[in-house]
């Protein structure tokens, strides 16, 4: 009952949101000449040139390259690209690490299923992905309209151009990410980088739905999802020629794109799903802890990948390997060893006891709310996002026991809640490359609440949408006698431990 | 023949049993048992669920002894069991009607 | 019976084969002066100059060189030296993962010696790789028949060259990929990263030995077998001078000499070692599948160090990390993608459930099938090879049940057979640097199946010698007493879980 | 008793030890002009120019900057850069792997106690270090003593160096480690790396310390620690203007600042804490093996950033990622694989069976004692000093059932021992970039046994007075009650396992 | 004095349990077991191999009572227990010759 | 009717379960126990410190028969179980005074 009042008001504040979002929408479709200024760079606040950098064979510039050719000749920089190749195996490595952390907060008899939901990700978004959804999200726009990629890039074409197809010969199209600099790195590792991101993103949503959904119709979702939510809003926001992009919309390594967007389509899921069978009052520990805190840690290795990775779209460095990395990769580390004390105080203060998976939660919880700031906020600004990252996030959690819906492993509580804080608190804290609130640019944070409140519609209008159809037709759950067995035997037909 | 089973706690069974072991006995069965009384559980706490751990780990003993040594094994037992704090357990005696020692097939007290 | 039977029409037909492969080594011999000329990039199918680099000190060029001196003087890229090192680790790590991936298959009485074939051969391979292994397989050629190297390298002599011995100033002798450009790493790094390939090629193997070999024979057989067939497997393949790098035998990193080699040996092994007392009635779940998850995620993460560092060697390419690497690390993601796919689907269909750890063995078969690949196939091949991975092995291990004999955790059905498969695919797709059937290049296709053969039948060979050797003097096998008991307790004194 | 005795005489020999150290001491700030020669390149025998480099800006050079200012004026090299981010990663993933190392060791009911003695470091020291510990340690010289850093960099100010506020331009300072080449990094980058050594430092005492301290008196030790002990021994050994950097003692990766000090350190801590209830006649074995084996393959893995990331301060090297890091990398691999099996070996012998307990700790050991020698020795050298290494940590280990103190999980068996012996051995083998006592420099030898007293004495004298404080105010130790409960549930209300 | 042994379903165990409760039971002491019975078990698949797994995880509850609650106690554990499917589980009543709680030394029906 | 206990060597499960389902033994209940007795159990060593491991993991079987059926259970278990070595296990005989079948109420020898 609650839950559902919850969700109503949610959704009216997001479609009143909708209003101004559309109006700037039109505005900005106007102001197109103008935005193409945007990507010079004195005056871009954000990230880079994902399509512009294109062109590697400067004689044969794509034609329809939406934004400007850069200003030197991309030259592949050794070490860039070993950063990069590093950050996407580290961004891989994520995916295992929430298994282990998703999969050591279940009950035994789900442990499998739940690490399931992340693997089996890798593999569809894996080819998804290559074959679909780069082109998608980093295609060259499809009409114009900042919405969408288009299919040019369809199995990553183009990233390996054939010069001699008798030998073999090929060369390699390049990513350079600021064009007055010739530093660049194979697009093919960009696609790569890019792929990781969208594999974990659907994974994150599975935690609001362990220990119930039905494996079959998790798959379609997996596919769904990233195609209709995840595809767009990574345009919207990184593509130069993203509607959100242009606005001027900060989002350094996927605040937006990846904890907002999956923490909401967490929650507008679990409204048809439902609870658990037994929740709240049946006894549902974590099976695993030590598995959890390794989940932890791997997330924790893997982050530096993910947010230090993405200097490689920073504005104004031409260099992914740089003093832009180094700053995220420090309030990565920074954020979450605050938010993890953070955490762990309130709920020794609250609660009379400082427990391991409230710090580890706590972590977490500040790595997702960096993310977004991660290359534009300095140290000192990273521990107060860390400090506030743990105590808001620990709120979220609670607000699941007060309104009783059941969001297993708080998607929404974590990367919901976190993520939307996260973009907000960009809009206050960024002072480096960028400017927010207490550097005077109020602007910012306006554009900021923008993004958060398209990318959060978009993504809880379509996720509920998906999330209906599929009841309709396949059905969410599991039979209620099966989810009393576990989803290990009845969906798997296998148990976790034989010991 | 008797069949003692006693509930205890799970410090105390390395002292019960060489305690046991003192006075002659050499065979016993053991488990590990969750048990409810008037000791109560603690709670615990995952990210704002609190859960009532209303059980404790408790230790079964099973032993089956010749009906003269049964005064002697409870005795034992009780001292070497007691904390003198609530949940130290229980001892039950049940008859029992015949034991046998499978590799040799031999049976009742020699059995034992 | 079925499975000796089987094992004998497989040495009929390797024996059949080895005749060819004579007459071509002997043809090859006698056009060695021709085949310098097989180094110029125009002409050269495949890898590199791995010795041919090794003159640093360009005033001092070893009068045994084999191969042409460098057209440039090389210089030192930090940015491939990073990537290198980087690489190096992820292969490092890859031993642990597969600790993790066979441990948790494995009954848990079994757990700590399972763990232990992995992590003893870090031991004894880490230590015989600097003392000698690396000069076997990467020194000058011996005898200038391309078979092994000799020992000039002895304790990686030569990697340092000391300068001035009083204050300790030394240079470092540098591992040029590409004579024609001077990007060069540190021949100490190529040489540890090579150091990773030589431990897990032998662990690999211990999957077929799980729950019974004798812990001491097993340590014996790391040491022989990584002496007498990995080593100049290595050699005949990945070294300039050896007979099937020659030929043009593709192997980007390693299908051939790692995965063929370890999965046919594990073959040989079994003849002599036999089943697990209770097999194939007796209940043998795997004890802990989160920790083989775990493994797969590791393997997978390892991977990209194994298969988009072997950039390192690749023709016609100065740069470790650049579009090569880029294109070994889209093939690593996208074919164990699709295989974990297959598998899981192919299960599905077939028995009725999709497993976990079916998804997890797809995984790893679409891992092992692309790596001879990795570096020579275009997106869309990787995706079809991945595909078929699954697939195969699937096949691969259904033939176990078939036939009855008992690779425990089927180091055979995945390695020995998707190693065969991918290193023959090679033949058929490579468009990258080197062209196979489907570029019109019948003889690629032909000398895969050469190399194929060939290091099948000397693997499989020298492993039945060894083995039988081992039987006669040690013996294979734990009593059976101990092999109920578990080895764990018998041969380490030791128990995995006290919980 | 016997441990008393035992203490009591180390303690005299240390404070013996201190008056040589104290009269040198003196020595050296006369000679403190001469000093400054120690920097120029010819002469330098050990690690570089931490602070020198800092002034990155060469228009304004800090005044108060205590070394030559660099020859030539630092460029960003991407590739070391790349290499330092990764080692930064690296050593965060050490945490965890202690965690795991650690926390399979213990009984269940202190899992996660043990995890979060790993954890909560990183919490504590993430943002002690960014606050204060950084310039403590890293920062220009207070007084000129060569003691502790001054507070100049607070919150890592001044690695952000602001051009325009309106916009958010800045420019990054760089670490430039060899004065006569442009090659640098960002110093942020250096900054993060530092602090994964500062966590896990103190991290590693804890081992020590398990199933029997309090975590409130645990946290505010870590923060002491870390600030009394650590920050100025980091200052100590490898600030250009420390007093032992001056004097020329040789610490490759941290023999000395780290697994001597905590190792030490956690002698001392024992002497107030005490044993656990029950000890040595109670069964107190580890509760999960994989997940300690697991520990070690992670612990591994981190160690190549640490020893071979380490050349970033390499003499006479503008490389991070070059000649000298390979070197580095090369000793990991072997000397732990050597002692991994030395260990075994020894074990196999003394006590009849090779565990697997054993050849993991072997591997730790190897780590440990070639961490100061990293970059110093060659790979042979590297050999015999694994081989040692495992032998004398395991006779490290026996000490302990000897003098029946209770270091649960032999933080100085293996750290404070191992640690000493590979510091005392760099000054025996070295010949890389310094020369050792074999190389015929007895003086080496003499510089590193004051280095091992004078770290020795200051961290256990500093660790004393804090534990005895601590002691005396919070306590140290739970009630005997909550110790046979297990720590899980009375310090953290939470169980490891449910299943 | 009986000793009754109820084998029921997992899931049961906090309902029973509470039962129980409810008519003054507070001592019980439950264990995990494994029940092979009329129900059947399910298969599982690894790699190939199938396995069947034939037992049921069960959980098995002791209760020592003094004669007089046998019948209420019995009833209460089958109205709690019961889901009417096979597998719900059995009861098994035995004499009990004494009880004894170690902590105090009380005996018979006090000790319980 | 008599419940039946026996103390057998884990790996000798299957058999025993077979050979007693061969003889029309439907049900079983079985748990995991550790024995102390006259097979005496293994050293562990971890790092140096050595830990006698002095119980033993067996397995405890539990049948409810009807008193005609005893002699046929005991000799069944006797002989699948035994190997003849020491640790071999044994069995105990308890009369059983009433048996409920949960799920329809029967009771006696109808409810096992
Ligand atoms: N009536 C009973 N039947 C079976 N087991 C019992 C009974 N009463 C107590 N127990 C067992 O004995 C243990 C100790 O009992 P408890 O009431 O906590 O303390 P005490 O033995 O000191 O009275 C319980 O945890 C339970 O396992
Ligand atoms: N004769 C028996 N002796 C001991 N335990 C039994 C016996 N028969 C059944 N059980 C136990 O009772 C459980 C339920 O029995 P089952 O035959 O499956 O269903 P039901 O109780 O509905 O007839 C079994 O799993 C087993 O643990
Ligand atoms: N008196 C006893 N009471 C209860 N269980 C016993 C008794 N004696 C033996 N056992 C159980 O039987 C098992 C086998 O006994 P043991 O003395 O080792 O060998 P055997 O049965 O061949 O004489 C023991 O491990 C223990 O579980």
């Amino acid at each position: 009952m609650k839950l559902k009042l919850y969700l109503a008001s949610i959704m009216l504040v997001i479609l009143a949101g909708l209003i101004p979002i559309a109006a700037m929408a039109e505005e900005t479709k106007e102001a197109a000449p103008a935005a193409t200024a945007v990507t010079t760079p004195a005056a871009t606040p954000a990230a880079p040139a994902a399509g512009a950098a294109k062109p590697a064979d400067a004689a044969a510039p794509a034609a329809a390259a939406p934004a400007t050719p850069p200003d030197v000749k991309p030259v592949l920089n050794t070490g860039d690209t070993a950063w990069m190749l590093v950050s996407s195996a580290l961004v891989l490595l994520m995916i295992p690490g929430l298994a282990l952390f998703y999969g050591g907060m279940v009950r035994q008899k789900n442990v499998l299923s739940t690490f399931m939901h992340s693997f089996v990700a890798m593999g569809i978004v894996g080819v998804q992905w290559a074959v679909i959804g780069y082109s998608l999200s980093f295609g060259p726009d499809m009409g114009h309209m900042g919405l969408i990629g288009d299919f040019s890039k369809f199995m990553l074409n183009g990233l390996i151009i054939m010069k001699d197809a008798a030998s073999g010969t090929v060369e390699w199209a390049l990513f350079q990410n600021y064009t007055k600099e010739p530093g660049a790195i194979p697009e093919l590792v960009f696609a790569m980088y890019q792929a990781m991101f969208a594999i974990i993103t659907v994974a994150l949503i599975s935690g609001a739905m362990a220990e119930r959904v039905k494996f079959s119709t998790y798959c379609v979702f997996v596919l769904l999802w990233t195609t209709l939510v995840y595809d767009p809003l990574a345009h919207w926001v990184w593509m130069t020629d993203g509607w959100l992009f242009k606005k001027g919309a900060l989002d350094f390594a996927g605040g937006t794109v990846v904890h907002l967007s999956s923490g909401i389509s967490a929650l507008a899921f679990l409204i048809f799903l439902g609870k658990r069978h037994g929740f709240p009052n049946e006894r549902m520990a974590p099976h695993n802890l030590p598995l959890t805190l390794l989940g932890v840690g791997l997330l924790w290795f893997g982050w530096f990948g993910f947010n230090a990775g993405s200097a490689i779209v920073g504005v104004n460095t031409s260099d992914a390997a740089g003093g832009l990395a180094g700053l995220a990769f420090a309030t990565t580390t920074i954020a979450p060893a605050a938010a993890g004390l953070s955490w762990m105080i309130a709920e020794w203060i609250h609660s009379g006891k400082p427990s391991a998976l409230g710090f580890g939660s706590g972590v977490v919880a500040g790595l997702v709310v960096i993310t977004p700031a991660a290359g534009f906020v300095q140290p000192g600004a990273a521990l107060l996002m860390g400090i506030m990252a743990g105590l808001v996030c620990y709120g979220g959690i609670l607000l699941k026991a007060k309104l009783k819906y059941d969001d297993s492993l708080d998607a929404f509580g974590v990367h919901g809640i976190g993520g939307t804080f996260g973009a907000i608190m960009t809009g206050v804290f960024a002072t480096v490359g960028a400017t927010g609130l207490l550097a005077g640019n109020f602007k910012q944070l306006m554009i900021q609440l923008i993004a958060v409140v398209a990318a959060g519609a978009y993504a809880f209008i379509v996720t509920l949408i998906i999330a209906f159809i599929l009841d309709k037709t396949m059905g969410l759950r599991v039979d209620k006698e099966d989810e009393i067995m576990g989803l290990d035997q009845t969906q798997h037909s296998e148990s976790g431990y034989n010991m | 023949m008797k069949l003692i089973e006693a509930i205890i706690k799970p410090f105390k069974l390395d002292e019960v049993k060489d305690a046991l072991n003192a006075i002659g006995i050499e065979g016993i069965t053991v488990s590990e048992v969750k048990g409810f009384g008037r000791q109560k559980g603690h709670t615990e706490l995952y990210r704002g669920a609190e859960y009532v751990v209303d059980f404790i780990p408790k230790i079964k003993m099973e032993i089956a002894v010749s009906d003269d040594l049964v005064a002697k094994v409870v005795e034992t037992i009780q001292n070497s069991a007691k904390t003198g704090r609530i949940g130290d357990g229980k001892i039950f005696i049940i008859s029992l009607e015949e034991a046998i020692r499978i590799r040799t097939g031999e049976n009742g007290t020699d059995a034992i």
